[in-house]
C-alpha cells in the first residue's frame, strides 16, 4: 500500500493539485498566492473565535445551513447570524458536490432558480467557484465552516479556503464510512491528506485555518470510544500534515454522564497522543446535539435540542452544533434554524460557569479512554506504527467497526444497545478487540437493563433503541 | 414460495440505518428481499429486479433529492420489461418540509404506487404490500 | 395569640364550617357525608398517583390551566389530557376567587360567556360549585388538584374534595406571603389548619386526599433554605390535623447542582422533622420548573422548560409542574400548554434512570439542611416549641423572611444574589439567623462573582439577576 | 422640585416584583414615588394621587384582569377633580396573548394616555414621562 502517515512532499502535493484542480471548470480560479494575501478580518477567523472561546470557557453555537442558489444562502446565513444569533456559521455541502458530482449540481442549481426553491439539501460550492463563495463570505461578519460529507473533497478544499473560509469539517474516515459506499479508505485517506495538506501549507504561509473530523459518524448509538479512536486517528493525520488548529468532536449519546465523560476522554487522550507525537497543535471540542432520529414532534424536539446543548456546555465543549425542531421532516426553513439557534444559545447561557465533578463521570472516562486504547493499541499493532495503514487494516480486519455504517469497507458486526441509564454500550464486538474486564463492566451494565425489562438480551432491542428518541424516550424499552 | 422484492436507497444518498431496518422487517414478514443498499442508481434497483424477477421495488430516500434522482424512472422500467412492477417510494422525499398531499401527487405522477411520508413504520408498507400483491395475483 | 399547632376538636372546626359554608350559596350544597361515598376511581386519585410514580422512581408530569368557563375548561383539560399527554391534571383557580370576591367572579363569568373569552385568569370554582366542579372530573380520566394562592381557602377545599378533587396546593404561609398584602399569619395559618383538618376528615373516612404546600413562593431568587425552611412546617402543619399525603415543593433556581441539592435536602429534612413530631406521611415531592420572569422568545423558553425537566428528573422529584412557551405574555392557548407538557414529558423520559451523584451536590445538601436548621431552630424557639406560633414571631421579626414579598406581615430585608455558577446565595441577610460559617460560606461564593465581574456586590446585580434569565442569561453579569 | 407619582399594582393582583423595581427605577431617575404597592383599588390610587399632588399615576397589571379592575377609572379620577392627572398603565394586561394594539386600544378608549406591552423596560416609560411632563407644564 501506497499510504503512510507522512506529510506530502511538496512536488507530490502540486503533482497531484493540478489534476484536482482542472477536475471542474471552477478549479482555474484556485490561485494559491492570490488567495493567502486576501485579507480575512479577525471576526471572521474560525481559529481566532475557537481560541478567545476556549479560553472564556465558553462553549460557542453554531448551526448547519446551506441552500443550492447563493443569494438565498446569503439570505439564510445573514438570518442565522442576525436572527438566530449565532457565534459561527456553516455552509453545508449538498450531496451531489459530495459525491463529485458537479453535473447533477448544475441542473439542481437551474431548477432551484426556476422553481424558487432550493432543489438540493445544500450550497454547491464547486460549482459556484472561488468568486461566489467570498461574496458569501463578504456578505456576513462571522468565520464560514464548510460542512458535508465528502470522500473525495479535494477540488472543494482549495476552493472554499480561497475563499476564505477558515475551516472545514471532515476525514479520511468520518467522512467515508458514514458517507459512501465503496471508495476505498487507501483512497479517502490519501484524499484528505491532501485536504490537510492543504491546510498545512496555508498555515506555513501564515493563514490560519481549523479542521475538524467528523465526531458522530453514523450518529446512530456509535460507543464513545468507536467515535474517539476515529477522531484521534484523524488529528494524527491532519497533525501530520501540518494541521495546527484541530477540532474534535463527538454526538450526544443522551446519558448526560457518559456524554460528558466521552468528550472530556476524548479532549485528554487527543492531547497525549499528540504530545507522543510530538504534534504542536491547539485542541478544541464540538459537541453534537443529537444525530440520530428525531420525532416529528416541534416540542419533543427542543427538549433534545435543549438537552444536548447543556450537555456540551457541562462537558466543556468550545462549541455545540445545532439541531432544528424541523429535523425529523427535511431541511429547516431559515426561522426554524434560527429556533433551534435560540433555544441551544438560551440552554447554553443558563449552564455557562456550571461545572459537574462526580465519581461517575470519571469511572466512565477511565473506561472510554481505556476501550479506545484498545482499540488504537491494534491500530498501530496491525500498521506496524503507522496509524494510517493501520486504519486501513483494522478496517479490512472489523478491529475498527461502525454501527448501521454503508461502506462495503466496514464490517458491520458490531452491534450497540444501550443500558439501562440510557449509556451506549457494546452489545455484539464483531472484531473490536475490547478487552475482557471492559468487556465484563460492558456486559454487566447491560444485564441491568435485561433484568429490569424482563428480556434477554436481543437484537430486537437495537431496533427499538434505534427508534426510541423519536418515539419519546431514551432507552426502547418494553412498555 | 416467498415474494421478492428488491429495496434500496436511491441516488447520492447515504443513510444507511432505515434500510437496514426494513431489510429486516420485510425479511421477517415472510418477504425474500434483495437489498441492494444505500446509493443506488434507477439502473442498480432495475438490473437487481429483473435478475431475481422481483414482485415489487422498495425506493427509499432521505436525503431530499427524490425528485430528481427519480425523474423517468417507471419509464425506465417499462423500457426494461418491467410491466407491472409495484413501485412503493418512502422516506424524506423532497428538501424541506413542503405540503403531504403535494408531494404524494408529485410522486404517484411519476409512476409510483405508494408514497410514504417521514416516519412510516415498515408495518404499514408490509400491510399494503401484501394486499397489493394479492390484488395483483387474482 | 390564639394559634397553636394542635390537630383541631371536632367541635371547634364543625362550628367554624357553619359559617364557612355559608360564605357563597354554593357552600349550601356541600355535604360530607354524601362526598365521602361518592366513588373516586384509582386512576382519578391523586394520592394513588403519586405512590405508584415514587415506586417506580417516575416523574409524572403536571400542567397548570384554568378557565372561566366550565365547557371551556374541560375542553382544556381533556385537551392537556389527551394531546398533551399531562399526568396529572390541574385547576388553577382565578385570582378574584383567591381573594374571596366571589362577586367579581360572577362579573368574570358572565363577560366570559358574552365574549367568548376567558377574562378570568383561572376557574371559579366556588362560584360554579360542588355539581359542576364534579362534572369537570367526571369528563376526564386524570386525577385533578386545585392550585390557585388563596390565603383563605376554606369554602374552595370544602367545594373541590366534596366534587372529588383529590389534591389541594397551599399553605398558610406560602399562600399568604407571596399572594397577599395585609392578611395575617395568624388568619391565614389557622384557615389552612381548617383546610387541613379537613382533609384530615376524609382520610379519617376513607378516603385519601394530597396536600401539596406552595413551594416557589414568590419564584424570584428564593434561597432554597428559605423555601425549604417553609415547606417543612407547612408539612408540620398539615401532619398534625391529620394529613396522610403530602407533596413538598421547590421551584427551579437554575444551577443544576444546588436545585439537585435543594429537593433532597428538603426530602430528606422534612422526613426527619416528621420523624421527629412522630407523624407518619406519605412523602413525596414537587419540582417547579422556573418561577421567575420569563423570556418572550419560544424557543428561549422551551430551553428553560426543559432545563426544569432534566433537572427534575436528576433531583428524583416525583412530579414536575411545568411552565409553557406563552408565559412571559400571558395565560397559555391550550395548545401552547401542551407543547409545555410535550417538551418537558420528553425530556423526563430522555433522562428517566440517570442519576447524577457528586460531592458538590452532597456539599449543598449539607449546606442547605445547614441554612434550613438555623432558621427553624429559631422558628421552635420563638414558638417555645410550637412552629405555628414560632412562625408568627419570626416573620414578625423578620427570621423568616422571603424576598420580593408583597406581605406587609413580610421583612422584606433580605436580598439574594446568583454566585459565579449562579446558585442563589444570601447577599443581605436581613434577620435570617444565618450562622456565621454559613455566612462566610455564602460571602465567598458571592465573592468569586465580584472578582470575575470586577464590580463590587451591589443592589443593581440583584435586580441585573431578575432579569437575568429573561434576557437570555441565568446570572445578571455585566457584558 | 421633583415631580410627584402615584404607582400601584390594581385589584387583586400580587406581583410585587416589577413593582419594587419600577419604584427603584423611578426614584433613580429623580421622581417622587409613592408606591401604594399591590392590590391597590382605583380607591388607593385616587385617594394617594389627592394626598400627594401627584402628577400622574402609574398602574401595573400582570394578572390578566386589568379589563375589569381598571373601569371605570379615567371618570372616577374626573369626579375626584384629577382632571389632567398623567395616567400609565404596562403589565400583562389581558388574559393570554392578544393582538397588541387591539389591546392599547382598548385601554386607551378607557383613559390611559399610554399603554405598555409585556417586557416593557423602566427606561422606556421613563422617558416617555418626562417628555409628557413637559408638554404638559408648557
Ligand atoms: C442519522 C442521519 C444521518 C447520518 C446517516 C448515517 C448513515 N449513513 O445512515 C449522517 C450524519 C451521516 C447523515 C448525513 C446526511 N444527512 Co441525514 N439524517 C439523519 C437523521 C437524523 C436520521 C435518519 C435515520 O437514521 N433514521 C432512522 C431510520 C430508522 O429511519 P428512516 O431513515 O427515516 O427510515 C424509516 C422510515 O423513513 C421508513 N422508510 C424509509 N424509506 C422507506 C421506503 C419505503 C418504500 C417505505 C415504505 C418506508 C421507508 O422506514 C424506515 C425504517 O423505519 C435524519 C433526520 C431524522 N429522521 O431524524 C437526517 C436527514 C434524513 N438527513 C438529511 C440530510 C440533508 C443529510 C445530509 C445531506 C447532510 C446534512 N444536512 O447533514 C447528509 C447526507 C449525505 C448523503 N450523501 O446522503 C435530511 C434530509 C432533508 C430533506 N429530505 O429535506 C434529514 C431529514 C435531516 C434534516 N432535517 O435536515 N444523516
Ligand atoms: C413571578 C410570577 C409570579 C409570582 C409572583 C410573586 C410576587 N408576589 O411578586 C407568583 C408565583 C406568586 C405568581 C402568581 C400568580 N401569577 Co404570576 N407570574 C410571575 C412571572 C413568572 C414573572 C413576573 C415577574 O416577577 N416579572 C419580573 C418583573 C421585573 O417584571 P414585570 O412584573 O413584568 O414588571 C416589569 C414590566 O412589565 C414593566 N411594567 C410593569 N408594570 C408596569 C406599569 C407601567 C406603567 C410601565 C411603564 C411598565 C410596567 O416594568 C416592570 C419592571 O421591569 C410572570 C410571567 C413572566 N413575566 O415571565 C407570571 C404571570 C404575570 N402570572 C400570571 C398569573 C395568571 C398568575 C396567577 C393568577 C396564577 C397563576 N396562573 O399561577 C397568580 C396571581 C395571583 C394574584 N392574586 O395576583 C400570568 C398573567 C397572565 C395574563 N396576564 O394573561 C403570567 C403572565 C404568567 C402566565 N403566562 O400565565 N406569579
Amino acid at each position: 500500500m501506497d499510504l503512510a502517515n507522512k506529510k506530502w512532499s511538496e512536488e507530490r502535493f502540486m503533482k497531484v493539485r493540478k489534476e484536482v484542480l482542472s477536475q471542474w471548470p471552477t478549479g482555474r480560479d484556485v490561485d494559491l498566492g492570490e488567495a493567502v494575501k486576501y485579507r480575512i478580518p479577525d471576526r471572521k477567523n474560525f481559529c481566532k473565535k475557537l481560541r478567545e472561546a476556549k479560553r472564556k470557557g465558553i462553549t460557542l453555537v453554531q448551526p448547519r445551513a446551506g441552500v443550492a442558489v447563493v443569494e438565498k444562502h446569503i439570505e439564510l446565513l445573514k438570518y442565522l447570524q442576525n436572527v438566530g444569533e449565532a457565534d459561527l456559521l456553516p455552509t453545508t455541502i449538498d450531496s451531489y458536490t459530495r459525491q463529485n458530482r458537479y453535473k447533477e449540481c448544475e441542473i439542481g442549481i437551474k431548477e432551484s432558480k426556476n422553481r424558487n426553491r432550493s432543489m438540493l439539501n445544500g450550497f454547491p460550492a464547486i460549482n459556484h467557484g472561488v468568486r461566489e463563495c467570498r461574496r458569501v463570505l463578504e456578505a456576513v461578519d462571522l468565520p464560514i465552516q464548510a460542512r458535508h460529507g465528502t470522500p473525495d473533497a479535494r477540488l472543494l478544499a482549495e476552493i472554499i479556503h480561497a475563499a476564505g473560509w477558515s475551516s472545514n469539517e471532515g476525514g479520511g474516515i468520518s467522512y467515508n464510512i458514514p458517507y459512501a459506499k465503496d471508495v476505498s479508505l487507501e483512497k479517502s485517506i490519501a484524499d484528505w491528506q491532501y485536504c490537510d495538506r492543504l491546510v498545512g501549507l496555508y498555515e506555513e504561509m501564515g493563514r490560519e485555518i481549523n479542521r475538524e473530523p467528523f465526531g458522530p459518524l453514523t450518529g446512530t448509538l456509535v460507543p464513545p470510544s468507536i467515535s474517539n479512536a476515529v477522531a484521534i486517528l484523524e488529528g494524527l493525520f491532519a497533525a501530520e500534515q501540518g494541521v495546527k488548529n484541530i477540532t474534535l468532536g463527538y454526538g450526544q449519546g443522551g446519558n448526560i454522564v457518559q456524554d460528558i465523560a466521552a468528550l472530556r476522554a476524548l479532549e485528554e487522550q487527543a492531547q497525549e497522543y499528540f504530545c507522543a507525537f510530538d504534534y504542536r497543535v491547539e485542541l478544541t471540542t464540538v459537541f453534537h446535539q443529537w444525530m440520530g432520529e428525531f420525532p416529528e414532534d416541534e416540542s419533543r424536539a427542543y427538549a433534545i435540542i435543549t438537552l444536548g446543548a447543556i450537555t456540551a456546555v457541562l462537558a466543556g465543549a468550545t462549541k455545540v452544533i445545532v439541531k432544528t425542531p424541523h429535523e425529523a421532516l427535511g431541511v429547516p426553513t431559515k426561522e426554524a434554524n434560527a429556533r433551534g439557534i435560540k433555544a441551544t444559545k438560551q440552554a447554553v447561557n443558563l449552564t455557562y460557569g456550571q461545572k459537574l465533578v462526580s465519581k461517575e463521570i470519571d469511572t466512565e472516562v477511565e473506561v472510554i479512554k481505556a476501550e479506545t486504547k484498545c482499540i488504537l493499541d491494534m491500530v498501530f499493532e496491525l500498521g506496524k506504527g503507522d496509524p494510517a495503514i493501520g486504519t486501513v487494516r483494522t478496517f479490512e480486519t472489523g478491529v475498527l467497526d461502525i454501527p448501521f455504517a454503508p461502506s462495503k469497507y466496514n464490517a458491520g458486526k458490531i452491534l450497540p444497545m444501550r443500558d439501562n441509564s440510557g449509556a451506549v454500550r457494546y452489545f455484539e464486538y464483531g472484531n473490536v478487540p475490547i478487552s475482557r474486564d471492559l468487556k465484563d463492566y460492558n456486559r454487566g451494565k447491560l444485564e441491568l437493563r435485561s433484568r429490569a425489562e424482563k428480556r434477554s438480551l436481543c437484537f430486537q432491542m437495537v431496533i427499538d433503541d434505534i427508534y426510541a428518541v423519536s418515539k419519546g424516550a431514551l432507552i426502547g424499552k418494553l412498555k | 414460495m416467498r415474494d421478492k422484492i428488491v429495496l434500496g436507497v436511491i441516488g447520492a444518498d447515504c443513510h444507511a440505518v432505515g434500510n437496514k431496518i426494513l431489510e429486516h422487517a420485510f425479511s421477517n414478514a415472510g418477504f425474500d428481499v434483495v437489498n441492494i443498499g444505500v446509493m443506488s442508481s434507477q439502473e442498480d434497483f432495475i438490473n437487481a429486479a429483473i435478475e431475481t424477477d422481483a414482485r415489487a421495488i422498495l425506493v427509499s430516500s432521505l436525503y431530499g433529492h427524490a425528485e430528481i434522482d427519480c425523474r423517468g424512472f417507471r419509464e425506465k422500467c417499462h423500457e426494461a420489461g418491467l410491466r407491472d412492477i409495484i413501485m412503493y417510494i418512502g422516506g424524506n422525499l423532497v428538501v424541506g418540509r413542503q405540503n403531504w398531499t403535494d408531494v404524494e401527487k408529485r410522486f404517484k405522477r411519476m409512476g409510483f404506487d405508494r408514497v410514504y411520508p417521514p416516519g412510516t413504520s415498515p408495518e404499514k408498507a408490509i400491510k399494503d404490500l401484501k394486499r397489493d400483491l394479492k390484488k395483483l395475483k387474482k
